[in-house]
């Protein structure tokens, strides 16, 4: 039992779950579990409580039952207890206290992050203003590799994200030559398809794949299908970069998803085997988003962000390239408006970044959420400013395919601009090459295509 | 160091003839790095627009004449989720029926069916009033060539896309096949998603047990392609006696090898 | 690397012997170079405070019964704001009296007033709880001493600063002193403000023509010194017929020169 | 009369003032005015419109009659036209490309600035999201000079805000301290005196004025006392550097202000008469904020964030040191929330920037808007990458006196963490000789006061 007694009244929660969700930043999932704080004054009671927890508290009282849930089971198993011995006797506060202090540095950092488990940075995350999540993100750096570097500082790599409405191969093609005109597309060049079609999925794999060897590009190909596609892929010779796979952050939603730890190791192993990659074998790519095992109905009486939380220790589990939190992806039923979308988009890339993954956003909004281009300009400006990894790219932000709105490739030259963040360096230096972009990590003037493409004919 | 403003200081893409290729935004130039003007502007409305979509209602008198024009079957049935404004807030309640609407199955539950079309709006009223009848009406010869006994067709008020399984479960339909309104994107205001479930239980089915069929509009899906696809999974469903990831569309799929511009849904 | 950790890794300030200066959130310490956990929650508690201190209703019976109880008459009047959320909306309303108001002014005005006290709960009802009856039942005797006629003290619910307008204007009184609770800080949730208007006119007196006397509570301005201020410019007032930017408060203010720590509000 | 015609609705507007007030983004001080657009498609339409219309209209239709307004006469009689020529031929539309091209340079804005009127900026800040509100601001840059330099790129300056609710120096003196040992009041040690004593202010600004002289601060003191107090302390000799005061953008509302472009002409020779400056002789401080003339019923049926830019006109006249939007201190009823609040003050340091001025933001919401620090977070790490002049320090946030809240020392030092923006050069220095600040523009470890101070007694 966790209680306190604050201005004049007292407040009791009865397990460590109720007391991080009642501890959460108000958001529409968590209401719509009934698991929220009734008013402010009780989450400013829970989070007066949680401030005292021990950090070691999470490693004894499991928030998912260890028996029914593989999750948790990976968490606790999983953990490492000498990486957390340094930071053991902290409290939820005083490790607030000791991130943002410079003892957490890069490198302690990186050092500490096996040692950490996802509710113990949730928890954190729930004390922390959105200039703490900023600053401590910052300090974490997190560098990946297949066929170029991601994550360097003052970097900032992109998602190229052509999507069509029936996997047309020109009109997939002529997007792609739209982003990377841009300057697009160093963190991949993922298709999502629009159906889930083997021979179609094979087709884009190929359609990728040759584009790159063409035109020598240092990035690497991902067709977004369900893993067991890819895995069919695979068996079939298929030219696989990436395995994606959608994750959550409880079993129940992982099987909604129709995945487990098993089939996605099964996908590490056969995505490792190919070796296709160059400069490093990081060859998973997975998606989450908070709310989406409550839509699943199996949150299993968790708040959305320690769900979310938990969706990154399965990420961990396999080493990622990417991990890409889709913030306002689903709709206003788990994050109702612009301020809800960016506080969890900035959460979830402080929870990533302190557990060692390669955090990127899909910054996005539906239409039946309240939100719009203001929203996602502050939250790309202060993703940015957070260091985050990679953001997607999509034609004039508008997908047509998956119908809500991400970020566009002029976007990401914004961010260029007024943060001087540049893409992965292999990447950089092919836009340079071909003319692309200038050396002062804009886009080149230029009246033609670049010599490069003048050939190609759709 | 202004004398030689352009007239207009936005840059056009040298790549704007590749533009026919896809209804995406590519080639819209650029001011600065930034979006001229214009594209914003046209982004704008067509956010507004998108933005309405999202809140008109369906019309559900007009849908059901339709269908009875053709001699089929509807059953009007509601949501938990009373209103629009609260069927965005809890989509849990657009998942589960009005006890009146359990009753009115229960009176239809006493004959056999073997398949189930259900019709919900989901996000997107136009999606279904745009393609619903007509999709239907192709698909349903090819069902009962197929010798498959078919339920009323149930037009669902509010509804999610796990609205088919307590239908299915209610009227015994072991095929049950979910039209639905997906929700309205800024270049595809009216896209329909088909989700098809095996042995749909209410509570027990999950989006792992079901498939999809997204897409179905003008840019994108023709009904044709649809219904093939549909077709080929409920084949698979009633040999193999399952769907959902197991289930792979295994169709030669073509329908993404055709032109990309508009055209009409039916002519291949 | 992480060998050497402070067991506090927040550091505290070494001038936090001055913090008995001020109630300013002085000397706060950091982690690193932000706020140390205990300080930002005691900010977030005083914010979920302060917010619902906005929301807290006058208890307008009680108040007149302190004024009763005194010997004090009140009238209590209305703006066409009717409620606390459309108060916070509209402020144009919260300046206007509701017709019925207008009315029971009305037999008031055959009488000849020199002044008017006007209480209005504005947007801290415990401003007006903790220190208008207090501060009134003061400043009365003072008014009487220099034959002054007083109207009825009029209490408004959901007042603005103008509402003295329309009141003193009604009832022909040519001083108009408007009581009213200032918006609810962190730290100090029941700041009073007075608003002084000579010969004040609904629609004609601006901010310009009013004088004020702000920050009224334990840890700001005492009665005595709000009372001393405000019959200053009571008396230059009715000298040089005119209020407002044009009349400086010229008394030698000592106020400021006390303690600023919490103590009796009229103790000198 | 403007009209479209757009989705197969007629849009039509009657005059420019009508049109620009619903092509502005939604707030609710327009709402309560009455002049809102009444939907989204209405804004969009009327922005559609807004981008055709040519810049010279505004020279040619005045928002509120010349006749009636004194702003109004200033700003057309004072227009440069030599300045204005090189865009005179743009619409609202086309100007906003040019800004976001590269020939928008600084030197280019520099240049134009005299050319421009605040409705032709009001206007196509109308048509920018915030992203471009941000890029354009940040090419603009405005130094001005006192005893230091303000507005150099990469730098960013506080105003130290040490009010108190009895204007007791003791207290006072201590929140001083406090700021200057977070290394803040580079932009001004301002303080908002409780009272309009006279005996008050005058003690105020001995207090300040002594404080710098005796440990030799490079920066200006300033007493927000009401104009007309701040010159009558003139005339008793006080030690005066800024003359401040609240400014609006119509004549009505600067009336009910008690001011008039006569007091400011008179405040403006006063101070510059005492030569107290000694790198510059900028000696103005103005103050606005969107909806202090709606607030006095005097908005001349403008919408406010036209109203604002029009109260810049009244500042640059007075090439002042500081122009200070309070962006969030009226209340819900002009900016309803968090996200209002944002675009508002980004729209206004766009605005001023554009015309020239030394644009500082007070980042603030009060206790009864929509608002938390989470939206303060959001506006400090944009406004900072917008390039903002300066904002606020009040200790802790919390000023006792005003009853709102305001940015904190610390969140000054957060910027200078992940933006790496410097106090002015001069503070700078004496920070870092004083020892307050390291030379990595960070505070300095330290376990007890500077010499400086150790001899202070209060
Ligand atoms: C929103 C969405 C999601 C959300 C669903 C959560 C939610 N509450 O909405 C999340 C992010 C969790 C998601 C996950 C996945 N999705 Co999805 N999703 C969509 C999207 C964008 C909109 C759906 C919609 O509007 N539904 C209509 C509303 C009114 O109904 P609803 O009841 O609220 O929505 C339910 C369904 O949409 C269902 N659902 C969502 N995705 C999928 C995918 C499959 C295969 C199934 C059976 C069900 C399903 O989940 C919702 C809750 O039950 C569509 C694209 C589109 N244009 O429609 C893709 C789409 C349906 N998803 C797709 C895919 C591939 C997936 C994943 C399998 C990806 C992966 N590799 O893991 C996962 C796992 C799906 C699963 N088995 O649960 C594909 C399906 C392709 C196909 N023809 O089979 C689509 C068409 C997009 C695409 N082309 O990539 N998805
Ligand atoms: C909000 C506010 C403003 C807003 C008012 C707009 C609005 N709609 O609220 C703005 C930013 C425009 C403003 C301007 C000024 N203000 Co002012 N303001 C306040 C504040 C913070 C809160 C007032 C409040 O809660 N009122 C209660 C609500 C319920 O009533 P209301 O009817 O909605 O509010 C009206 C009054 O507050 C009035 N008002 C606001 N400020 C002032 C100042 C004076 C001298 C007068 C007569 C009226 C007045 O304007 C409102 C609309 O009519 C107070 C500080 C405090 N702790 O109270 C300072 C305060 C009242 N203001 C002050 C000052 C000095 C000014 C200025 C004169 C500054 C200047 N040099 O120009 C200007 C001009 C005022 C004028 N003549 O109109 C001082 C007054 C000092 C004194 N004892 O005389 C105060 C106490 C703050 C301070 N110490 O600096 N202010």
């Amino acid at each position: 039992m966790y209680k306190t007694h604050l201005a004049n009244v007292s407040y009791e929660f009865k397990t460590l779950r109720n007391l991080l969700a009642k501890a959460s930043p108000p958001r529409s999932g968590d209401f719509l579990a009934g698991v929220a704080a009734s008013n402010y004054r009780e989450r400013v009671a829970a989070q007066w409580v949680l401030a005292d927890v021990p950090l070691s508290q999470f490693l004894t009282e499991a928030l998912v039952p260890y028996e029914h849930d593989e999750v948790t089971r990976l968490i606790l198993d999983d953990h490492n207890a000498s990486a957390f011995a340094p930071i053991s006797h902290f409290t939820v506060g005083e490790f607030r206290n000791w991130l943002l202090s410079p003892h957490a540095s890069t490198e302690a950092l990186t050092a500490l992050a096996p040692g950490l488990t996802p509710e113990m940075v949730a928890a954190t995350s729930k004390l922390m203003r959105i200039q703490d999540l900023i600053q401590v993100a910052k300090k974490c750096q997190i560098i990946t590799r297949f066929r170029n570097t991601i994550g360097l500082s003052q970097r900032l790599s992109t998602r190229l994200q052509p999507n069509h409405p029936t996997d047309n191969p020109q009109g997939i093609t002529a997007s792609i030559i739209d982003g990377l005109m841009y300057g697009c597309g160093d963190a991949v060049i993922g298709i999502n398809p629009a159906t889930d079609n083997m021979s179609a999925t094979l087709r884009l794999l190929h359609l990728i794949s040759d584009f790159i060897e063409r035109y020598q590009i240092p990035t690497q190909a991902c067709v977004l299908a369900h893993i067991t596609t890819t895995l069919a892929a695979i068996e079939l010779h298929a030219p696989v970069d990436l395995v994606f796979q959608s994750i959550a952050g409880t079993q129940r939603a992982n099987s909604s998803f129709g995945i487990n730890l098993n089939l996605l190791t099964e996908g590490y192993q056969a995505a490792q085997a190919l070796q296709r990659g160059t400069l490093g074998k990081q060859c998973m790519y997975f998606e989450t988003g908070q709310g989406s095992a409550l839509s699943a109905n199996a949150h299993e009486g968790l708040d959305q962000q320690t769900c979310e939380a938990r969706a990154y220790a399965v990420a961990r589990k396999f080493d990622p390239l990417l991990v890409n939190t889709v913030v306002g992806f689903i709709g206003p039923e788990y994050l109702y408006d612009g301020k809800q979308i960016i506080r969890a988009a900035l959460e979830d890339h402080f929870c990533g970044k302190l557990l060692g993954l390669p955090m990127g956003c899909d910054i996005c909004y539906t239409n039946h959420a309240e939100a719009d281009q203001d929203d996602m300009d502050m939250l790309l400006t202060q993703f940015a400013v957070a260091g985050g990894t990679f953001i997607m790219g999509v034609p004039g932000a508008d997908d047509i395919m998956l119908n809500y709105q991400s970020t566009s490739f002029h976007d990401a030259l914004y961010l260029r601009q007024v943060l001087g963040v540049k893409p992965a360096p292999e990447f950089e230096h092919w836009l340079i090459r071909h003319g692309i972009f200038n050396t002062e990590n804009t886009l080149a003037e230029r009246s033609e295509l670049p010599k490069l493409f003048q050939s190609l004919t759709l | 160091m202004m004398t030689q403003l352009p007239t207009t200081p936005n840059q056009t893409d040298p790549w704007t003839h590749l533009r026919h290729l896809t209804p995406a935004r590519i080639a819209l130039g650029r001011a600065g790095t930034s979006l001229p003007t214009h594209a914003q502007l046209e982004f704008q409305l067509a956010h507004a627009l998108a933005r309405d979509a999202v809140h008109i209602p369906l019309d559900f008198l007009a849908l059901s004449q339709q269908f009875t024009q053709h001699g089929i079957k509807t059953l009007q049935l509601q949501t938990q989720a009373e209103n629009q404004q609260l069927y965005l807030q809890r989509p849990d309640l657009g998942k589960q029926l009005t006890n009146a609407s359990i009753e009115r199955l229960r009176k239809e539950s006493s004959s056999s069916h073997d398949v189930v079309i259900v019709i919900a709006d989901g996000l997107s009223s136009s999606a279904i009033s745009h393609h619903a009848a007509a999709l239907v009406t192709h698909l349903i010869p090819h069902l009962h060539q197929q010798g498959l006994h078919l339920a009323p067709v149930c037009l669902v008020q509010h509804g999610r896309v796990a609205i088919g399984d307590p239908i299915a479960q209610q009227l015994n339909a072991t095929l049950c096949i979910v039209l639905i309104g997906e929700r309205p994107g800024l270049s595809s205001p009216d896209s329909l998603g088909i989700y098809f479930t095996y042995q749909a239980q209410a509570g027990v089915s999950t989006d792992a047990d079901r498939n999809c069929i997204s897409n179905i509009h003008q840019h994108g899906l023709s009904y044709s392609d649809a219904i093939k696809k549909l077709l080929y999974i409920l084949s698979q469903a009633t040999q193999r006696k399952l769907s959902g990831v197991q289930l792979k569309d295994e169709t030669t799929d073509e329908a993404c090898l055709t032109m990309s511009q508009p055209r009409a849904l039916l002519d291949h």
